[in-house]
């Protein structure tokens, strides 16, 4: 009781001290033997530093360890001197606060390996638990539920009391009851509370602690097992739905990739070999747009992608088109000798690729807006996926709206389905030919800025995505947008079903035997154009 | 036996009550028509009227939707495929003339030859005397005996109809469908034509389509007029033409 | 031509025709390109095998471009046994039937001393025969999957024993990892490494239930469920590592995706074993830091003669940013080994060359200097790596010395009783048990 | 077959095309087996290896021909049918090595006992029999082809749709053939083979004794080719590549004759994968990739579809072409020359080389007056195929 009363009594110290953020100069020798540790250059050394400055309860020790988490803090292994780089590029000493104009040649940034940074964590956790930053606190309270520190316990409860704002207060209730039910001492009513509140959160998390717990009364015991089967059944429902989002993802993937194919392909009747060059080429000008900004305007890099659709349209658009000039318009009504030749295109494209930009993957960024991911219910949606999603049915009601109301796709409908009686009634045929391709290559293009979000940006970039593509239109119909839609959601989500049960490979080699199967029963795909006309 | 039945069993070919339809069209509609043993029937109607997808109909490419298709009274063709109607012995000539274009002339007429058209039998095939003496006769009859040895693509557009009329005869078949023989022919040549479906008839049921009302006056056989998928009306030349529907929708003016 | 010939043929009569036929076909074949090159007797030439097109270019073009360096370096201090080396560059294409025909051709046509290459044990298993056809020298410079000790083959990469163990151990010891994800691309290497692993921890007191084995296609590239699979697997409790042995391009949409969905090294870290700086290059790091890798080399380590190499390799190149990986630093180790055995024995017979390389040392860019063993394998010192925000790794342990490899794994039920030793036994498998060369026989 | 078949296919070119390939067949290989080297006409051994590869390729080349050029049945999974005959080569090759492995296991091959396997998988018996392998090497690809065929033709799955499912069938057998729990090695494959009946396949009087066998089966292959084209049965498949329905409604049951053909050009595509592999001495997945089959392709394209002799021709070609610009100063730009050779055929030589030789030399003899202009034009008993498919 007497040493709770100890605790509590050095948490409302730790907390004042924090909060009036007084810059108290450290007189006790011992911080500044703790704070030289971090000079040593061991991993040993620089976890006792972050404990003992954790606990010294001195003013400086919050800002030392997050400066340690981001790499600002360093030292001078010689003068065991330790320096931090603030945030806003000053240099003060760790010791005392004082400003520093430089950091020595020979002081080298404190390095971390993973068990040290969760320490860092959990201490930089009690250390801001009574943060005025709400979302530090949430970020506190998360990461105490993590690592249940015994003696944080004290902390977490005056936090909790405090709490005003709602989900927060959550967070340090289920902190609350991570230490508790983690500390032999507490009673059994205490930890079964403790039960009741983590299985209420019932995510993974909550199962990896109600599971490791270890050692416990019967009683807790028991309710802790039937928490884990609750929580277990309740995520088991929930990975349904996560296939089923999965799946539309992948599903939105290949419709991105094949979409430009259904143009080409679909409508114009050319089997473009070269279509997953055209996909490459966008996401190596989303490379060079992102090289450009990096170097010059890094304060836009947010944009990037927006800035690189359009360029990837125009550049894929306008390869297309020279393609189209120069070699397929003399191939028409000859499909399979323009595969050939469009295979040798792909040849020359990627190693053109090869040799401008190097054989090796290129870095392409996630903007803020992409990288991340948030939680519904219990799946996890990652933001870039959703904005895929979202941008590749976007690209297909452009499409739609674009073929069916302006003059270019009445031309283009026109010219595919009769190109004799379209030439009679004044419409420049070839003009019609190179525009639809360069159409097809360049919403390409437009799929390789977003495939350059998840996937390698290197020369064989096209080449895994060919193949996908072309089962994606045929499946879904040649000749037929809408085909290809439901063509790429059902395969994607049939492979994300089937992934679980027959792994990756043999997912992918099912797909592979139901599309031949599927062909047989409908020999032109799911939405398939009947009558006549489909004869000529 | 009431007098339907009669009708289906002595014909040569009979459709009763035939729809088809394409994405929501209805190409053929409650169509009926019989055809008699030795009979050369006319057949017009303006385009769209349903003719080629009747011809499909017959010949197995496409399935009617509902209806019945008898051959020889018997036979119930919609649930036959094209290479068994071909072997029963029904005969098509299409719209656009179609020949083996790389092929030469007279190999057009061998396989088209009613032989055996198995595997093993191609495969092991020599020529007989029989066979070359019918294609000797088959190119009289059409008038290529002196372009036997050049590819069918380089004859001229006239002389591929009559090579396709001339793989039908080769072909033997009881019925011959004759999609518009004379699209793309000289007065001279569609007169030939006439002659030559003349000659043909005396062997052969014949059903002929045609645009060309001179050329279809010239056959002098009994016309149907087809519109919309169903018949308009039937009977002779002077009959049908006179007929205030058929001039309405098809000779019109 | 053609036309020539087929004119002769309508024209000549059969018997001459078919003379002149004879004389054309052994004319064609064997003449150009295969005539053998009139080799300057002042070089000696080396052949460089690796892909510069399709799948492979993207790891091995590096890799050629090390070797015409090293070559470059050679020459500036006055070759070997006072000639020059000449490099012969072919492009086996990421083809394996064309790897071996390459390798024949450089043997044969360009009467290469010794060949630097293969990235992939298949194109080293395509090669294989080739060299011992043809009694020449391959240094093969990739982590592998050990399993092979053969007389005409130097292993500069790590065994397993040299990469995946020591990797394990630091995990187990300084992470206190209780639960294994051994993801994989399906193929050879990862295959055994994840047995010899499986095996290990096993030994270790590791429970079936705590490892979960994961195998993709090359160039797997929807990471979602099987991300989402690995962190349900972490969540039961114990601290969870995955071991990767994912290849090449299946990485970058890998990391992606742990990155986005949120798996941070602090709570499940990633050990890769094919995973570099060259890999790196092509992604966004700052998600990955702390992930880890386990390497003999990273172009971090701060001694003189790596950073000599560094500099001097990006001059040569003429890209300041040109990064190095293990890969290459083995291919400099092999190139100098190959040089000091040839002046040792003052030629480049192979023959010659093979028998005094065991024992030869030469200094590795981390410090130390590597010894090539009677196995053909070599000492290598192990590091582990966590990935740093710049795309480069910082070391956060090694092994105390240096580590020899073993052709043979101890683990694994058909090869513990091997060894390798072409110096006493002159046999690749030997059997310490039956004492016999060839193998387990049964 | 009775012999008419055979006197009738051999004209004048045909005759030139086997009498060429029977002294390349003698002659390489007695020149490297008996005139000493460094001798002038001297073909080295790996020259005998390399030739022993293209003439392979060009009996695959055939196999295409047969049914692309004279079908109009676009395959792009043909090399599965060359993988799967070159699998059960391997297979026997493996077990041939008995005890002589690294292991030493007189029964598993290497990688199974690596992986831990404790006895052979089912598939793997009678492969150490030779008449057995050899059997398997028509029947396995004879029979895929044989169902896939009677399943697609039935269903009358045709043009670019047929062209994609062979393209899925050898990418799902590319994926299986990698799985290294198929039992066929994974992406190793099968390799490191000692011996082919009793005789050392490194050794030069093996390698001779292929490259004699590979021109022979190539003469074969090129003879049963031709009976079949020059046939009636030819006749009727060209029937089919050019006018497929109108082959119907003459009543030709065309799915039996595409199914023959795609079955017989299988089992030989089968038997240039089973020669292949002893002679590179590997086979393994990649050579499922779909690439591998559209190059395959294209030597047809670049010799002269519709032509046998062509598409012979073309194989050689190209692969010479490759492996010439493989090696030297030229190796980075290699993709290029590939590339733009295959783009310049399809556009300036449609008919492909022997194609446009043909055409060349009707003109010619044409305004020469020569009376037999249509022999030459028709070097295989038919004109070139009509481009439009």
């Amino acid at each position: 009781m007497f040493a709770n009363c100890i605790d509590r009594f050095r948490a409302l110290c730790l907390s004042i001290l924090l909060l009036s953020c007084l810059a108290v100069p450290a007189l006790a020798s011992p911080f500044e033997d703790s704070v030289a540790k971090f000079a040593n250059d061991e991993f040993s050394d620089t976890e006792a530093a972050i404990g003992e400055v954790a606990a010294s309860g001195n003013a400086l020790a919050s800002p030392i360890i997050s400066a340690l988490q981001d790499g600002r803090l360093s030292a001078d292994p010689d003068s065991k001197k330790v320096f931090v780089t603030q945030t806003d590029g000053k240099i003060v000493d760790a010791t005392t606060g004082a400003a520093v104009d430089k950091v020595p040649d020979n002081a080298a940034a404190v390095r971390l390996n993973n068990r040290l940074r969760r320490t860092v964590e959990a201490a930089l956790g009690g250390l801001t638990l009574l943060s005025p930053d709400p979302a530090k606190r949430l970020a506190a309270a998360q990461s105490v539920f993590k690592s249940h520190e015994e003696n944080l316990l004290p902390t977490v409860e005056g936090a909790l009391a405090k709490e005003s704002v709602k989900p927060i207060k959550q967070a340090f209730a289920e902190a609350r009851a991570a230490i508790i039910l983690f500390k032999s001492d507490a009673s059994d009513s205490d930890k079964l509370d403790a039960v009741a509140v983590v299985k209420a959160r019932g995510d993974q998390e909550a199962l990896a602690l109600l599971t490791g717990l270890g050692d416990q009364p019967p009683l807790v015991a028991k309710a802790a097992a039937s928490a884990v089967s609750s929580i277990q059944s309740n995520l088991a429902m929930w990975s349904m739905v996560q296939n089923a989002w999965y799946g539309l993802s992948l599903g939105s993937v290949l419709l991105l990739a094949a979409i430009g194919l259904a143009i080409t392909f679909g409508v114009m009747g050319v089997i473009n070999m070269a279509h997953g060059e055209m996909v490459m080429l966008g996401a190596y000008t989303t490379f060079v747009v992102q090289e450009v900004i990096r170097t010059r305007y890094p304060t836009l890099f947010d944009y990037s992608l927006l800035i690189a659709v359009p360029l990837a349209f125009l550049v894929a658009g306008f390869i297309g088109v020279l393609i189209e000039r120069t070699i397929i318009r003399f191939l028409y009504g000859r499909p399979l000798e323009t595969l050939l030749a469009t295979w040798g295109l792909s040849l020359v494209l990627q190693q053109a690729v090869r040799t401008a930009f190097g054989p090796t993957n290129r870095e392409v960024g996630n903007p803020s807006w992409m990288s991340g991911a948030f939680e519904l219910g219990q799946i996890t949606i990652t933001y870039n996926r959703l904005w895929i999603l979202c941008f590749t049915l976007a690209v297909f009601a452009i499409l739609l709206a674009m073929l069916r109301y302006t003059a270019l796709g009445l031309e283009m409908r026109a010219v595919t389905q009769n190109r004799r009686m379209a030439a009679s009634m004044g419409i420049a045929t070839s003009r019609v030919d190179a525009l639809t391709f360069g159409l097809g290559s360049g919403i390409a293009g437009i799929a390789g800025v977003a495939l350059s979000q998840i996937d390698n940006v290197s020369p064989n970039l096209g080449q895994s995505y060919i193949i996908d593509s072309f089962m994606v239109v045929v499946f879904g119909g040649v000749g037929n947008l809408w085909g290809t839609l439901v063509g790429a959601f059902t395969l994607g989500i049939a492979n994300k079903f089937l992934e679980p049960v027959a792994g990756a490979v043999l997912g992918k080699i099912a797909i592979l035997v139901l599309i031949i199967l599927f062909i047989q029963k409908r020999p032109r795909g799911l939405f398939a154009l009947k009558g006549r006309a489909v004869e000529a | 036996m009431n007098v339907m039945d009669t009708r289906a069993t002595s014909a040569m070919l009979y459709l009763d009550g035939v729809h088809v339809s394409f994405d929501g069209f209805h190409a053929i509609n409650n169509l009926s028509l019989t055809l008699a043993p030795g009979e050369m029937r006319a057949i017009i109607g303006p385009n769209g009227a349903g003719k080629t997808t009747m011809m499909d109909i017959i010949t197995g490419k496409t399935k009617p939707d509902e209806g019945t298709v008898l051959f020889d009274g018997t036979v119930d063709l919609t649930r036959l495929d094209e290479t068994r109607i071909a072997e029963l012995g029904i005969g098509r000539k299409f719209q656009k003339p179609t020949v083996f274009e790389s092929q030469t002339v007279q190999d057009n007429l061998l396989l088209a030859l009613n032989v055996d058209h198995s595997v093993r039998g191609t495969l092991f095939w020599r020529g007989s005397k029989a066979e070359s003496e019918r294609i000797d006769k088959v190119l009289e009859t059409i008038r290529l005996t002196d372009a036997r040895n050049r590819l069918a693509g380089s004859l001229s557009h006239g002389q591929k109809q009559w090579l396709e009329i001339g793989m039908l005869l080769a072909q033997d078949p009881k019925v011959l469908l004759v999609d518009e023989p004379v699209a793309g022919m000289t007065d001279v040549e569609t007169h030939l034509t006439a002659e030559l479906l003349k000659e043909i008839n005396k062997n052969h049921t014949i059903m002929v389509v045609e645009h060309d009302m001179t050329f279809v006056r010239e056959l002098g056989v009994k016309v149907t007029c087809l519109h919309e998928g169903t018949v308009l009306a039937e009977g002779s030349i002077d009959q049908v033409s006179s007929n205030e529907r058929v001039v309405e929708v098809y000779l019109g003016r | 031509m053609l036309t020539q010939l087929t004119h002769g043929i309508a024209t000549m009569t059969r018997r001459r025709a078919l003379a002149a036929t004879a004389g054309l076909v052994l004319g064609l074949a064997a003449s150009s390109p295969f005539a053998p090159a009139q080799a300057a007797d002042d070089t000696i030439k080396v052949g460089i095998l690796h892909s510069l097109s399709g799948t492979m270019a993207i790891s091995e073009t590096t890799l050629k471009d090390t070797i015409l360096f090293l070559i470059d370096e050679q020459n500036k201090k006055g070759g070997v046994l006072g000639k020059k080396l000449e490099p012969v560059v072919v492009d086996p294409a990421s083809n394996w039937p064309l790897f071996a025909e390459k390798a024949r051709e450089l043997i044969t046509k360009d009467k290469v001393a010794v060949v630097f290459g293969c990235w992939t044990s298949v194109s080293r298993k395509s090669v294989l025969p080739v060299f011992k056809e043809l009694n020449n020298i391959l240094f093969y410079p990739v982590q592998y999957e050990g399993e092979e000790s053969e007389r005409n083959v130097f292993y500069t990469g790590a065994a397993p024993n040299q990469q995946a163990i020591p990797a394990v151990d630091y995990l187990m010891k300084e992470e206190k990892v209780k639960r294994w994800v051994l993801a994989g691309t399906d193929y050879v290497y990862p295959r055994t490494t994840n047995k010899i692993l499986e095996a290990y921890l096993k030994s270790k007191g590791v429970a079936q239930d705590d490892i979960m084995i994961n195998y993709t296609p090359f160039g797997h590239s929807d990471w979602q469920t099987i991300v989402a699979d690995i962190k349900k697997f972490g969540s039961a409790g114990k601290k969870t590592a995955v071991v990767s042995t994912i290849n090449g391009d299946a990485n970058v949409p890998f990391y992606k995706e742990l990155g986005n969905q949120g798996i941070k090294a602090t709570d499940i870290p990633v050990v890769a074993f094919s995973v570099g700086e060259e890999e790196l290059a092509g992604i966004d790091t700052k998600p990955l830091l702390g992930h880890l890798a386990a390497w003999n080399y990273f172009e971090s380590i701060k001694i003189p003669a790596n950073e000599k190499f560094i500099k001097e390799w990006q001059a040569y190149t003429k890209n300041p940013k040109r990064v190095t990986n293990d890969p290459m630093e083995a291919h400099y180790i092999g190139f100098n080994m190959w040089v000091k055995a040839v002046e040792k024995v003052k030629s480049t017979d192979p023959d010659k060359v093979i028998d005094a390389l065991p024992g030869i040392e030469a200094p590795n860019l981390t410090g130390g200097t590597s010894k090539m063993l009677p196995n053909h394998h070599i000492t290598k010192p192990v590091f582990i790596g966590e990935i740093k925000g710049n795309g480069q790794f910082d070391v956060v342990w090694k092994t105390p010395g240096l580590v020899a490899g073993d052709a043979w794994s101890k683990e694994l039920e058909g090869s513990k009783d091997l060894i390798g030793d072409w110096v006493g036994k002159k046999c690749g498998n030997y059997n310490t048990k039956t004492n016999k060369c060839g193998g387990q026989g049964s | 077959m009775t012999p008419h078949i055979l006197t009738r296919s051999l004209d004048r070119a045909a005759t030139a095309f086997v009498l060429i390939v029977a002294a390349v067949g003698v002659l390489i290989p007695l020149s490297n087996l008996l005139l000493p080297q460094g001798s002038m006409f001297q073909v080295p051994t790996y020259l005998v290896a390399l030739w022993g590869k293209y003439v392979c390729y060009a009996i695959l080349a055939l196999s295409i021909d047969l049914i692309w050029g004279y079908c109009g049945i676009l395959s792009l999974g043909h090399g599965a049918f060359f993988a799967l005959g070159g699998y059960a080569m391997g297979m026997y090759l493996m077990r041939q090595i008995g005890s002589r492995g690294v292991y030493g296991n007189p029964v598993l091959p290497d990688f199974m006992v690596f992986l831990n396997w404790d006895k052979l998988p089912w598939y793997w018996y009678g492969f150490d029999k030779f008449a057995f392998a050899a059997l398997m090497v028509l029947l396995v690809p004879g029979l895929l082809a044989f169902c896939f065929g009677w399943l697609a033709f039935r269903s009358r799955v045709t043009g670019v749709y047929l062209s994609i499912i062979t393209q899925a069938m050898t990418y799902a057998l590319l994926l299986a053939f990698f799985r290294n729990d198929f039992g066929f090695g994974g992406n190793n494959g099968l390799t490191d083979f000692k011996d082919i009946l009793g005789f050392n396949v490194q050794a030069e009087g093996t390698r001779a004794a292929l490259f004699l066998l590979s021109c022979l089966a190539l003469i074969i292959a090129f003879l049963i080719c031709r009976a079949i084209v020059t046939s009636k049965l030819g006749k009727v498949l060209i029937a089919v590549r050019d006018a497929e329905s109108r082959t119907r409604f003459l009543g030709y049951r065309v799915e039996s004759y595409k199914l023959f053909v795609f079955t017989l050009s299988a089992c030989m595509a089968g038997v240039a994968g089973a020669l292949y592999v002893p002679q590179v001495g590997i086979i393994n997945p990649s050579e499922f990739a779909p690439g591998n089959s559209i190059e395959a392709v294209i030597w047809v394209a670049v010799g002269g579809r519709g032509t046998l002799v062509g598409a012979a021709l073309g194989a050689v070609v190209v692969n010479y072409a490759k492996t010439f610009f493989t090696s030297g100063p030229l190796a980075p730009y290699w993709l290029f020359m590939l590339g733009a050779l295959f783009i310049l055929v399809t556009l300036l030589l449609p008919k492909g080389i022997v194609g446009t030789f043909n055409s060349w030399w009707e003109t010619t003899k044409s305004r020469n007056g020569s009376p037999d202009a249509d022999s030459a034009a028709r070097e295989d008993g038919v004109g070139a195929p009509n481009p439009a498919e």
